[in-house]
């Protein structure tokens, strides 16, 4: 599931940005087989690694199976759409910015379908086993090992990331799902996956002020995961109605604050790390 | 971003939203000659980018044009502070006058976009007129949600559900499902994350009329609605919050605190608050500069950070990825030198060429004070403001 | 139901598509007035529900005001008979003057409903201004097809192969773009189920210009779309088939043949049809009661089958289900009676009250011959009919 | 599948049209548990049966698994949607004239749902050896055995359900699919029932002039079905373009002729029965 060493990715939105970024993914060891643009059918992406004019073709001609878009905010979702049609088994979308009611349709219009998408606005997974990055998380600070991590955090997964290696772990697999309120793969996807895959020992888990997806995992949790969780709240210390919108405060009530949260996580067992400087101190601390 | 009300009552017009007649004036002599126009009395109502306005003193019922000038006169240029707004309050700069409609009951109806059904919901109840977070405190069962299609809108059968718990007049349950529809249609068209009619007024002869809006649009979507983003009225928004916007900045002013915090990312940035306030110390704004590695902005930053006058130190917490860490250093110290900044910087940098960020910050003239994380930088703060007290 | 061309233009004047001007006149002096206040060359067209308009002089391109008044002179009032209407043809009441364009390419495009694909499909070619059937068959490779997404629409990387294959010009493409999105919002909310563009055409300066427009709304979207359906032009349609529609019955008039057909379903109708030519009778028309039990409309179906001139005998083939045999018959006899109706009638019924039914015929004075099924109601009807010729 | 002994059935649409079907499939010995409408919560249909306010309450008190519609073309793809979401396993919609638009929008709402649509414009299924019908095929011409019937006509369907029994047959499952271009439950859905039910030896398939459902068919009869199938297709001498929108010519173009059906199913080895008052006669020839 999610990658293994039969990955082969398809790159869609090499403007200079993606460009810089599908070069770091390519020097981490990604097996990049194919690009994707409208007018550069036929060139060469570094020299070696063809365009196609569509991503349906791409896949037809290089059997690749994994897409990740780093294309700009107005047309992300023709992209995550068009990967979709293609049949791509998991789609990356690191794309900041994407409009609500683009992604509300783009969730209606998966609902049927069989890709797995993470994101948008995340910093994508990342293998350190297997030396495979779809995304932009920094591959030197990671190193193999067996703590499965997902966040909902770009810059604090880096953090935790870097935190778990000073502490004298490495991870099995990072899952950054993105910090949109609507988003693809979840919480509960990612910790089903950790629960499942032996290379995971322990789960560390970042979430964030906003919404209830971390209730949600909580109650998952409680009946589905036996491994250990270290998790931390960003935003204890947020102003209310600063980030959160009117809208937001209205539907989960006082759900979305980190009190909240934290109180539902730490009644599922998990293990909480009060200072966002400390994951690494916590998840010391239970082995 | 948000629009007014008299902008929002425009745009739904053009959806077949009707409110009561309305006039939009910014003199005092404007506001007289129109409620002359109106006749009778006539509700006046500040135009602010804040809920809350009415026990605010922002709307009066004016039963002659001599109270409605009155009444501009008192307010128009004024700063209101609603139980929404900052301590500052927001500008007055335009007042509404309409017409006054006999209320026999008061509805709360919006649309905003729910994260767990991802997609927008109905929120309706029978009880308008006040906040709806003070309803869903006080009177949950009263409040009902159901969630739009994104091809079939509002479900019929299920819309006859909020009908009956709302208690609709039979005559207007037509104008009901018009005024859903219409509005669904709106908020999907403009990009809304909120509409609000609240309150939505049963009138004496059973008609729906819907008295106050609320429209909130998703700033992400400016690229494709930019006329709408053409009514936004920067003077009811914090000026630098403004300028920060302008530069694709995100920035956030704090209530109290004296600590100017640069990160990047809003994960750690509100890591970094969290760790800053339990340290002892408290952020007087953060400024979060994304995945940049533009040194223009990361100077443009740095000025829109120490504008504020609390600020007593500069907390630098970084983790680059996409962003190079000496290029940010780079920027820091160009801006500090030429605003000839003085006060302690703490940095914590870590990954992509951090190492010479820090050999850049340390050649610097600057008051550095470098940590190796986050933790250490909390504490080097909290010691410094200790010593400092 | 069809739209004439000047309405169609109308309707998608609303949804920002943009034909060249065009004033619509129904006498030789209002076509004079309006080709002279345009000055300069014109476009007449003749108003009729039918394609293959041009080729039968319905569209004429005049010099002069005098040339226009003539073209309406020798048109208005009368028949055009096309390779898309039967043999007698539809009238002209109305004639559309338009500016003339200068083209540089034509194209095909169309929104059509695909039940393959259960949704609305864009249907392009690059070679306009013929009809699409042709073009299937002759040069199918140019057609492109993609399919509309209930909420998506029309998907931009799915068109931009479109743009490609129809060779937009590069500074066209955006308003392809809207164009199509325009029409599909249009199909959309009009309930359409064929709005075609033929030709779209490329002018010389590179701009797209819809030249001409077809738009068939769904018949069973009445009940919501009573304003469009104002514009129907009954004067359009054969006079029979409108008074059945009025009655709520599906008539359709047949080329050749003496058999008038009365018939429940529209299955059983075509397979009635299919074993009457079997045997070697050709049925005149046919009319579909459906499932109804309504006595009157019987009467009313009976008819109108008896009043075209052609029918020499009345087969009644009927499966009763929620329908009444007896009912049926009842209406049949009081009809026939009433119409003096003497011809022979073959019947077969079956179902519900069949055998009532079979006693209300025989106990009639009518020239009735009964049979046991559909296959024995075919012979009978060509052994009489070999007899009398 | 499709229905049996725990069939229990919720009506929607009783006015009088309704009423009459409704009461006519209890006679036959449909188990009608519940009735829905919106403003007769509380009384009884007929005396016996309750009537509840929306298909979920009914089917959260009587455990209904089947729904029936009745209700006016207006009203029907409200009805088909409020089913849908009680979760009604199969769902058979009677109501003639529901605009092609609203089926399209229910067609993709169904797309990941569990709910079996039959119809609309059908009149229903019917099983002789259980004595159930859903919908409107009238009982007493139908008797038990083992021909499966599929059809996209109405009355076509009863003289096809005659002529079966005239040839000395039964009727295993009769299934009409409804006439309207875009439809629930297809003949292939169909062909695919029979060939596992053991209760059917043999096929009939009727079926129409218009569309290219025919042609699916037989490229599935190709690799799927072993039973024997007899076919007719109506409307092999009606005039091209009368029934036929100008729309549907142009996509099918000629796939919509009864000639072009007859051929695609023959090669498929379906045996036709070229006279539609001959279906008996060609069904017995085969045996």
């Amino acid at each position: 599931m999610l990658i293994n060493s039969e990955t082969k990715v398809l790159v869609q939105g090499l403007g200079k940005d993606g460009s810089f970024k599908a070069q770091k993914a390519i020097e981490y060891g990604t097996n990049i087989v194919a690009c994707v643009h409208p007018n550069k059918k036929g060139q060469l992406f570094e020299n070696k690694i063809p365009y196609f004019e569509t991503a349906k073709e791409a896949v037809k001609k290089t059997g690749a199976n994994v897409g990740v878009i780093y294309v700009p905010a107005p047309f992300a979702m023709d992209a995550i759409i068009e990967q979709v049609d293609a049949n791509l088994e998991l789609i990356v979308c690191i794309t900041e910015g994407i409009p609500v009611h683009d992604m509300i349709k783009v969730k209606n219009y998966m609902k049927d379908k069989n890709s797995r998408l993470i994101g948008p606005n995340c910093p994508g997974i990342i293998s350190p086993k297997l030396k495979i990055k779809i995304g932009i998380i920094p591959g030197n600070i990671c190193k193999d090992g067996d703590v499965g991590l997902v966040s909902r955090s770009g810059t604090l997964t880096y953090e935790a990331i870097a935190q778990i290696g000073e502490a004298g772990f490495g991870q099995s697999l990072c899952i950054g799902i993105g910090g949109d309120p609507i988003h693809g793969t979840s919480f509960i996807d990612a910790l089903s996956y950790f629960e499942q895959d032996k290379n995971t020992k322990s789960i560390v888990l970042i979430g964030e002020i906003g919404g209830t997806k971390e209730q949600q995992a909580a109650e998952y949790i409680k009946t589905h995961i036996s491994k250990p969780i270290v998790f931390t709240i960003a935003g204890t210390t947020a102003p209310k109605g600063k980030r959160m919108g009117h809208a937001g405060a209205v539907i989960s009530g006082k759900m979305g604050l980190a009190s909240e949260k934290i109180k539902a996580l730490k009644e599922a067992g998990a293990y909480h790390s009060d200072d966002p400087s400390k994951i690494g101190d916590t998840l010391k601390n239970i082995f | 971003m948000n629009l007014h009300e008299y902008q929002a009552r425009d745009l739904l017009k053009k959806y077949n939203i009707n409110f009561p007649t309305g006039e939009i004036g910014s003199t005092p002599q404007e506001i007289f000659d129109i409620s002359k126009k109106f006749g009778g009395e006539v509700v006046a109502k500040a135009q602010i980018h804040s809920g809350g306005r009415g026990k605010a003193g922002g709307v009066k019922l004016c039963s002659t044009p001599s109270e409605a000038k009155n009444f501009a006169n008192s307010i128009l240029g004024k700063k209101i502070v609603t139980s929404q707004t900052d301590s500052e309050g927001v500008i007055v700069e335009k007042i509404l006058i309409t017409n006054t409609t006999i209320i026999s009951r008061e509805i709360y109806l919006s649309i905003v976009i729910d994260p767990d059904f991802e997609s927008p919901v109905l929120i309706a109840s029978s009880e308008g007129g006040t906040e709806i977070e003070k309803m869903a405190e006080e009177s949950p069962n009263k409040i009902t949600k159901i969630a739009f299609d994104p091809v079939l809108g509002a479900k019929p059968y299920e819309l006859r559900r909020v009908i009956s718990k709302l208690e609709i007049p039979k005559n207007a349950i037509k104008d009901f499902y018009s005024l859903v529809n219409n509005l669904f249609k709106a908020f999907i068209e403009t990009d809304s994350t909120l509409i609000e009619i609240n309150p939505l007024i049963i009138d004496d002869n059973e008609n729906i009329v819907p008295l106050d809006c609320k429209i909130n649009l998703d700033d992400d979507s400016y690229f494709r609605q930019k006329e709408l983003f053409s009514l936004r009225d920067k003077n009811q928004e914090n000026p630098i919050e403004t300028r920060a916007k302008d530069f694709d900045l995100a920035y956030v002013k704090l209530d109290k605190g004296n600590v100017g915090c640069l990160v990047n990312g809003a994960g750690l940035a509100m890591a970094t608050m969290d760790v800053t306030t339990k340290s002892g110390c408290f952020p007087a704004n953060f400024l979060d500069v994304g995945g940049s590695t533009d040194k223009e902005k990361i100077k443009e930053a740095f000025r829109i950070l120490v504008s504020d006058e609390n600020v007593e130190y500069l907390l630098i917490n970084l983790f680059a990825g996409i962003a190079r860490a000496d290029l940010i250093a780079q920027g820091v110290v160009e801006a500090a030198e030429e605003t000839l900044f003085k006060l302690p910087i703490i940095v914590s940098m870590r990954g992509t060429n951090s190492e010479e960020g820090f050999e850049i910050l340390k050649r610097s003239k600057l008051n550095i004070h470098i940590a190796k994380d986050l933790g250490q930088a909390a504490n080097i703060l909290s010691e410094i403001n200790k010593a400092n007290k």
